[in-house]
């Protein structure tokens, strides 16, 4: 049993508040995803589970046991360090092969599982260079290499696959996943890719200026976002959010501009629209937005166009790549049915 | 190590910057090297020119009873003063790199021997090992044994290596404590979480990055074991400045300055030379094979 | 991280006894020193009738102001040209690459082999010739032409700082100079502390130098040589010497202990990723 | 104007002395200055290699005479001679016997300063407290044993001895070994045949002689008890005898010693001392030969000569100087007068090439004898063995 | 001028070979990205440009000077490093300035610039830290401060973004591609992200083990990739690549699916569709392809299906999240316009 809980947890560093108050539960065996802007906290939360921070206040217990004053050694966690922290005197396969000799593991089995991780990460090849001698993205795989030949109970991951190529990003997520189910660990992730924290993660935990936001299911969090912060921060290119005037199944916002909404709330609000729920349609087209593309980026299967209505800005990001140029004047209609509206001073979620 | 190409101007820095050193290294050092090989192949008496002399030196050597006893004193001193002083002077540092109480105490302690000039405190050990109230023998026979002959020909090896591991563990200490510093923090949690005992935190971390103090202070102690001359003279002089525990600086000293056998003189320190430059190389080895910087 | 109390304990135990072995001579130096001379041969660590007399005593007999102050004075420009001249070249030949590079570090780590004595004479005969005999020049001057010692000390602290940092300033326009001094130094600090003391003890312990150098009357010359001069004449009086070894010893210390607190450097490497 | 340096060994109160000497020399001989420099024993000679090596002496330096065939053999000191038979005189009324380390086949390449023969010291309070009769003229070297024995106590009764009868510098021949061989028959060393001789049976007799002293007896106290005292047991006081040259005078007046001289005992030979002197050289590098030779021949005249007999550390080697109340009412009141009369007994320390390696050799190797490690028949093979070499490495 | 030029480059690390003959021109105000797998040469690259490595062979000359022996300093260069090298024991702010304190600007100029990078990088609140005190995206932000103060002729960026949420992303994109406009210098910027490379860049240079495969404007090199790699290596998730045989405006694969494509080649190719062009339609629709849904993963806006066609897996992505469900049989229709179609042996296009 391996369930992580953690529970008020504070973190101080001299004056610095840096964690305020984060609970939330992993269950034995799952995954989950901790995202959040730069400088939020994941690190220092992650470090506290590992046991290399003081805790100020709260707790942390992993399969029901308080961790507070536990060495590190003794929790069973591997972690893939945000600076990789290779050991700069080993070769690539002493590297990762270091916890099973201190374990006392059979050479035999140690070099079986380097191995097999190494052919995994592509690092076979460099089994025998020393750090130094590596790629940036070279390090990360070895970084990672040395968390899952452990094979222990609790996985923590710092933004592991951040200096990886696409292709390369996109088959480690499958494998990682795949370790993750067959050992049947407990993972933490820490990423700031939205894509490999929807596609891998069982929940996503965002955090925020060291407060706790949402913890939820991927989807649920894409599509009922708790408020305006994770709104904006899940999902990318990121929400659109506007000041308007929420009434009647409608919100109207700048001068005139009126949208429909799947909504019965009156009043100020922040109407929020994802820019993927735009359509692109016909001059004059009903609830249609009329917009000027101010500027237009292509990432080969989409267009993403920055529009301006009046002084509201707003992005669009449009299938098939329609080719729209700078300059040009578009019909948007948004969907209402994926419209969102937030409480305009708390940010919170209006239904 | 590091291989900054220098272009363009910083090929001048680099000379700037290794002027002292070069200016130095010839005016000074470096000639006296080819001058003591040089010199090892004439009979020279310091006052009248050289005359040459080919490998006679080095061919007396073996027949000189007195280089030979002190080689296997010298060889005999070495062998356990080099590594005790580095491991006990290691593992100072590292007990004294923890936050400790009292720490500037200790580190003032253990440094104290080594700041110490011999001939201040080279007094007080012919006192502690003296025959007849010396410190060591009054607690011996308040026990109720029989005083110790410290200084015998048999003893004084032993009593002598004390003496200079004593005072050079403060040394190596300091360098082991600056080598400390540089080590990242990182490495010894990536050790926590892999499971590291604070044994092997020592073995696989901490040793392997103190790589470059250990060579410098191996090749050090080395050096210095190999020409250690105070403590021993002042513990073991006989009436004529020679020793009862000749080490192969005394001979080397005695041949040249005080008898003016340049010659004899020259080839000994060469002899020495080349066994210090065994060893280093030797060490030099060992710590690649420890995948250590040199 | 957490600290390990059992293992801080344990080290402080062993410390402490390693401690004492290490100061026990001092303190039956320091309790002969405050002995009268009656007093001398009785095995007592402490006396029975403590006097302080011997350091007044001390300094009657040889100016001990003067020769402190002469040997603190070489000691201190010595332990900077050393320290100017070794870190630079420590620095060069662990960071730059250039052609002969490992033959000169390695004829220089040679030169730590050869017996002081050796290079005694040519360097007398190059004072003698630049009319520096009987000037303290000679005592320090050497120190400003680098040192195998300093400079092999400081090449292996400097190798263990991440080169990236040379390169990032070398993009950022920063001469060899400016990297030397800006970067590479300030992260030396606690082995530029740690060669400081050696330095200064290597300058302050110098009696061969001195002996030859310097005239021997006791206005001009160094502590090292008046001690020796002092120790021939009043070799059976254990108090009086152990007064002026514990003065002789004093400096040291304090410049030691000024110098300690900077073996923490403050700093962690962590400029890297 | 001429600057000439003086370079010797001794205590700064010698050198205040010689400071004085050379005021008044300096005041006969305004347009000399002369420059003295002063070093302890090891540093003396330690600086004295480096700067003749280094081709700059001192103009004038002490010498002693074992020491002086090395250093003449050597080309660094300057011939006398031309300078003695310009003015005999400047010899006249020297005792011959130091004059006869300095004579070589090619020349007199320095002269005496100062002598010292070797005699009994004793303190007179240990003797009366032991009721012990004061050494005398009388004395056989069984009688010194006896004495020795009476003189050895364990006073606080500890089991181990605080007092001895006698302690000797064991090392070098000078004080004590040299005159037991001699007065025994023997004979120390022939360096023209480059032969070492203690191990003869009359040589062997003085050394069992001395070891029953020391080792049966145990009489005297043992090097390493001897370091532990500061060496000299007189002076710390924890010998009631012992064997010395005039400078050890003053340090034991200024240390409160009641002690007086006598004649060394008496051996199956008769009675025999040693004799040795200090002298000047000058340095054949000189620039300004003749103000040194001037300094140097103020220093042996009569008047440089009392000057120096008034510091006590030694015997004046003008006879007219010895006979005067300069030397004979000095300061301290003991007998001075013995220290010359011994010259009719004394035998010259041994003066030949190589003479330091040697008594290094011997010395070492003696050395085990006296400390038990080995029987004395081994320690003398050995340091014959080890003589031998030395005297072959340097002839 | 400051227009980049590198001609028959090479690097060797030992015997290890780096870069082969590597040859491309930067135009000066040009903004280059330079893409390629982990491990195939791109820090090495900027590293030569900025006079950091060795060159083995060839030239590389900065506005028309050929700079092989000329110091990093005279370069006029700025670069972020992959691993930052922040200087650690200087504040950030002191990071940010040394080298303009280096080129003797005065104090005031100093701070006015160094605070203007700190608004732009939100590090306003971290200007007195320590690198250490810092997280592992404020470092980064500090690497790149430090080299946006600089305003040099050239800009030389290692993976700048990489430890950096999305929005954070989006936004540095945007200021990092306005700067670059403003001052007119050149720009070198290595990166693994797709978005980025499309997005920003004039060109692109996409490398492999040391071998530029192909040079050219972001939608070029998405359109009309010159071989297979490009093809798989441009566009996340990747291309899907599959063994065919083509005649007559078609493919056929697999046991005998047959699917229209517009190139009329004839004989064993590669043929190749991303996963965005394909259409999911009802069943039975004319030349669509049966599928079997083996994995679906959510991105939020999309929903990304991995298929098998008997032996051959295929990767869609389909846009507003239709909800297929494991286990599905679907029938997609590729686009024949968006089809490539590779030489078999060298990868080469086939047109
Ligand atoms: N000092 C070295 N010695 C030997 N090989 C090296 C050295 N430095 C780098 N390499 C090798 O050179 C190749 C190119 O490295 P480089 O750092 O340029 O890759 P990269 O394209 O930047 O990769 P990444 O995206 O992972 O950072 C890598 O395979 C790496 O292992
Ligand atoms: N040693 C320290 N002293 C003071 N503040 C610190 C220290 N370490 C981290 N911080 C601060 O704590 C906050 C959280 O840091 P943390 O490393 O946990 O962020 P993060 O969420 O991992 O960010 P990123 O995604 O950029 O890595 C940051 O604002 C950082 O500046
Ligand atoms: O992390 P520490 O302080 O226990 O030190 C690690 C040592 O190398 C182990 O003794
Ligand atoms: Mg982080
Ligand atoms: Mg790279």
């Amino acid at each position: 049993m391996a369930d992580v809980s953690i529970t008020a947890l504070d973190k101080t560093y001299g004056t610095f508040d840096v964690l305020h108050g984060v609970s939330f539960d992993v269950a034995d065996g799952e995954f989950i995803a901790l995202v959040g802007p730069s400088g939020c906290g994941k690190s220092t939360l992650l470090r506290m589970i590992a046991g290399l921070e003081d805790i100020t206040g709260g707790s942390i217990a992993i399969g029901g046991r308080v961790m507070n004053d536990v060495a590190p050694k003794e929790r069973d966690i591997a972690m893939v360090f945000q600076n990789y922290a290779l050991y700069p005197h080993m070769t690539v396969a002493q590297n990762m092969g270091f916890s099973l000799r201190l374990h006392g593991a059979p050479k035999a089995k140690i070099a079986e599982r380097v191995a097999k991780a190494a052919d995994v990460l592509g690092l076979i090849d460099y089994l025998d260079r020393m750090p130094g001698q590596l790629s940036g993205g070279q390090r990360q795989r070895v970084a990672m290499g040395r968390a899952i030949v452990r094979q222990p109970q609790v996985f923590l991951f710092d933004e592991p696959l951040s200096n990886l190529d696409a292709a390369l990003r996109v088959q480690m997520r499958a494998e990682i996943r795949n370790l993750h189910d067959r050992l049947g660990s407990t993972s933490i992730f820490v990423t700031h890719d939205q894509i490999e924290a929807m596609t891998m993660a069982d929940r996503i935990a965002v955090l925020r200026d060291g407060c706790l936001e949402q913890v939820g299911r991927p989807l649920d969090i894409y599509d009922y976002p708790a408020n305006a912060f994770v709104a904006g921060f899940i999902g990318s290119p990121a929400m659109n959010i506007v000041p308007a005037h929420a009434a009647e199944h409608h919100v109207t916002f700048g001068s005139d501009v009126r949208v429909p909404v799947n909504n019965s709330y009156t009043g100020p609000v922040q109407w929020g629209i994802r820019p993927e729920h735009f359509e692109l349609v016909p001059a004059e087209t009903p609830d249609a937005i009329a917009a000027v593309a101010q500027r237009v980026e292509s990432t080969g299967s989409d267009e993403f166009v920055m529009t301006a209505v009046g002084d509201v800005r707003f992005d669009a990001q449009l299938a098939n790549r329609p080719g729209v140029k700078q300059g040009d004047q578009i019909w948007l209609r948004p969907d209402p049915a994926k419209s969102h509206l937030f409480d305009v001073q708390s940010g919170v979620r209006l239904t | 190590m590091g291989n900054l190409r220098p272009m363009g101007l910083e090929r001048w820095w680099v000379l700037v910057f290794l002027a002292p050193t070069l200016v130095g290294l010839f005016v000074g050092a470096f000639g006296s090297i080819f001058a003591s090989v040089g010199i090892s192949f004439t009979d020279w008496d310091l006052l009248t020119p050289p005359t040459p002399a080919g490998f006679s030196n080095y061919a007396g050597l073996p027949d000189d009873r007195l280089f030979m006893r002190s080689l296997v004193n010298t060889l005999a001193f070495a062998g356990l003063y080099v590594p005790l002083t580095v491991a006990i002077s290691l593992f100072v540092a590292i007990g004294l790199n923890r936050s400790i109480p009292g720490l500037s105490f200790f580190r003032v302690a253990f440094f104290l021997p080594t700041v110490s000039s011999p001939t201040a405190v080279g007094l007080l050990w012919t006192w502690i090992y003296a025959q007849d109230n010396g410190v060591l023998n009054n607690m011996i026979t308040a026990m109720g044994g029989d005083p110790v002959r410290w200084l015998s020909r048999d003893v004084a090896l032993y009593s002598v290596v004390i003496v200079n591991v004593w005072g050079a563990i403060g040394g190596g200490m300091i360098i082991f404590l600056a080598g400390l510093q540089a080590i990242p923090k990182d490495y010894y949690e990536v050790a926590a979480l892999d499971g590291a005992t604070a044994w092997q935190r020592l073995w696989f971390i901490t040793l392997p990055a103190l790589a470059p103090s250990m060579f410098f202070q191996m090749v050090l102690t080395t050096i210095n074991a190999f020409q250690a001359f105070d403590y021993i003279y002042i513990l073991t002089r006989t009436g004529n400045g020679n020793s009862t525990m000749p080490t192969l600086v005394f001979s080397i000293y005695r041949n040249g300055f005080r008898f003016f056998r340049m010659g004899d003189a020259a080839a000994q320190a060469v002899v020495l030379s080349a066994m210090i430059m065994v060893l280093t190389v030797i060490y030099f080895r060992l710590q690649k094979k420890w995948g250590g910087q040199p | 991280m957490k600290r390990d109390t059992a293992a801080d304990m344990l080290a402080f135990a062993l410390l402490l006894f390693g401690a004492l072995c290490m100061i026990g001579p001092f303190i039956w130096m320091i309790a002969t020193s405050l002995k009268p001379v009656a007093e001398q041969y009785d095995g007592r660590l402490i006396p029975i009738t403590p006097t302080s007399e011997n350091y007044p005593r001390l300094f009657e007999i040889i100016p001990m102001h003067l020769l402190l102050w002469n040997s603190f004075k070489i000691a201190a420009i010595a332990t900077f040209g050393q320290l100017l001249t070794c870190s630079m070249a420590g620095f060069i030949f662990a960071v730059v690459r250039f052609p002969f590079r490992n033959v000169i570090f390695v004829i220089l780590l040679v030169t730590l082999m050869v017996p002081g004595q050796v290079t005694a004479i040519p360097q007398f005969v190059i004072f003698k010739f630049l009319g520096l005999y009987g000037t303290q020049a000679p005592l320090y001057l050497p120190a400003f032409l680098g040192g195998a010692f300093g400079t092999f000390l400081m090449r292996q602290y400097f190798l263990t700082i991440p080169i990236e940092l040379a390169e990032a300033a070398r993009i950022d326009g920063a001469s060899l100079a400016r990297i030397f001094f800006t970067i590479y130094l300030p992260l030396a600090k606690p082995a530029l502390a740690a060669f400081a003391i050696f330095a200064f003890m290597f300058s302050w312990n110098d009696l061969f130098n001195a002996l030859i150098y310097l005239p021997s009357n006791l206005e001009k010359t160094t502590l090292t040589v008046g001690l020796a001069l002092f120790q021939t004449q009043y070799s059976g009086q254990w108090p009086l010497m152990m007064a002026a070894s514990l003065i002789s010893v004093a400096p040291i210390i304090i410049v030691f202990f000024l110098a300690q607190r900077h073996f923490i450097s403050g700093i962690s490497m962590s400029g890297l990723k | 104007e001429t600057e000439i340096s003086f370079a010797l060994w001794g205590s700064p109160q010698e050198a205040a002395v010689w400071a004085s000497i050379a005021e008044a020399f300096e005041a006969a001989h305004p347009d000399i200055t002369v420059n003295i420099e002063v070093s302890d024993w090891d540093g003396y000679w330690e600086k004295l290699r480096v700067q003749v090596a280094g081709g700059t002496p001192p103009d004038v330096f002490a010498m002693d005479a074992p020491l002086y065939p090395d250093w003449q053999l050597r080309n660094v000191l300057l011939d006398l001679q031309p300078y003695i038979d310009a003015d005999p005189s400047v010899l006249d009324g020297v005792f011959p016997v130091t004059l006869e380390a300095y004579q070589t086949d090619t020349g007199l390449f320095g002269v005496p300063r100062d002598f010292q023969t070797i005699v009994l010291y004793y303190n007179k309070d240990m003797f009366d407290a032991a009721g012990v009769d004061y050494p005398d003229d009388s004395w056989t070297w069984d009688d010194f044993r006896t004495a020795a024995a009476a003189l050895t106590l364990d006073k606080d009764g500890d089991g181990t001895t605080d007092q001895w009868g006698a302690w000797a510098e064991v090392y070098d021949m000078e004080p004590f070994w040299g005159p037991v061989i001699w007065s025994h028959g023997g004979e120390v060393v022939d360096p023209a045949s480059g032969q070492t001789l203690i191990n003869s049976p009359e040589a062997m007799a003085g050394f069992e002689f001395i070891q029953q002293v020391w080792l049966e007896d145990q009489s005297m106290p043992t090097e390493e008890q001897l370091s532990q005292y500061g060496w000299d047991g007189l002076l710390s006081g924890i010998a009631a005898m012992g064997f010395s040259g005039h400078w050890s005078v003053p340090e034991y007046a200024e240390a409160g010693l009641n002690f007086d001289v006598a004649p060394v005992p008496m051996g199956p030979a008769g009675r025999v001392t040693g004799v040795n002197s200090a002298g000047f050289v000058i340095s054949s590098d000189t620039e300004a030969p003749d103000a040194a030779w001037e300094f140097v021949k103020y220093a042996i005249s009569e008047e440089g000569q009392s000057q120096l007999a008034n510091i006590g550390l030694a015997v004046p080697i003008l006879e007219d100087v010895a006979q005067s109340d300069a030397y004979l009412e000095q300061p301290v009141q003991i007998n001075h007068a013995l220290f010359v009369e011994a010259l009719e007994y004394a035998h010259m320390k041994p003066v030949f090439r190589g003479y330091e390696e040697w008594s290094g050799a011997v010395g070492d190797s003696l050395n085990l004898a006296w400390t038990g490690e080995e029987s004395l028949a081994d320690a003398l093979d050995e340091a014959v063995a080890l003589g031998d070499d030395a005297l072959a490495r340097n002839n």
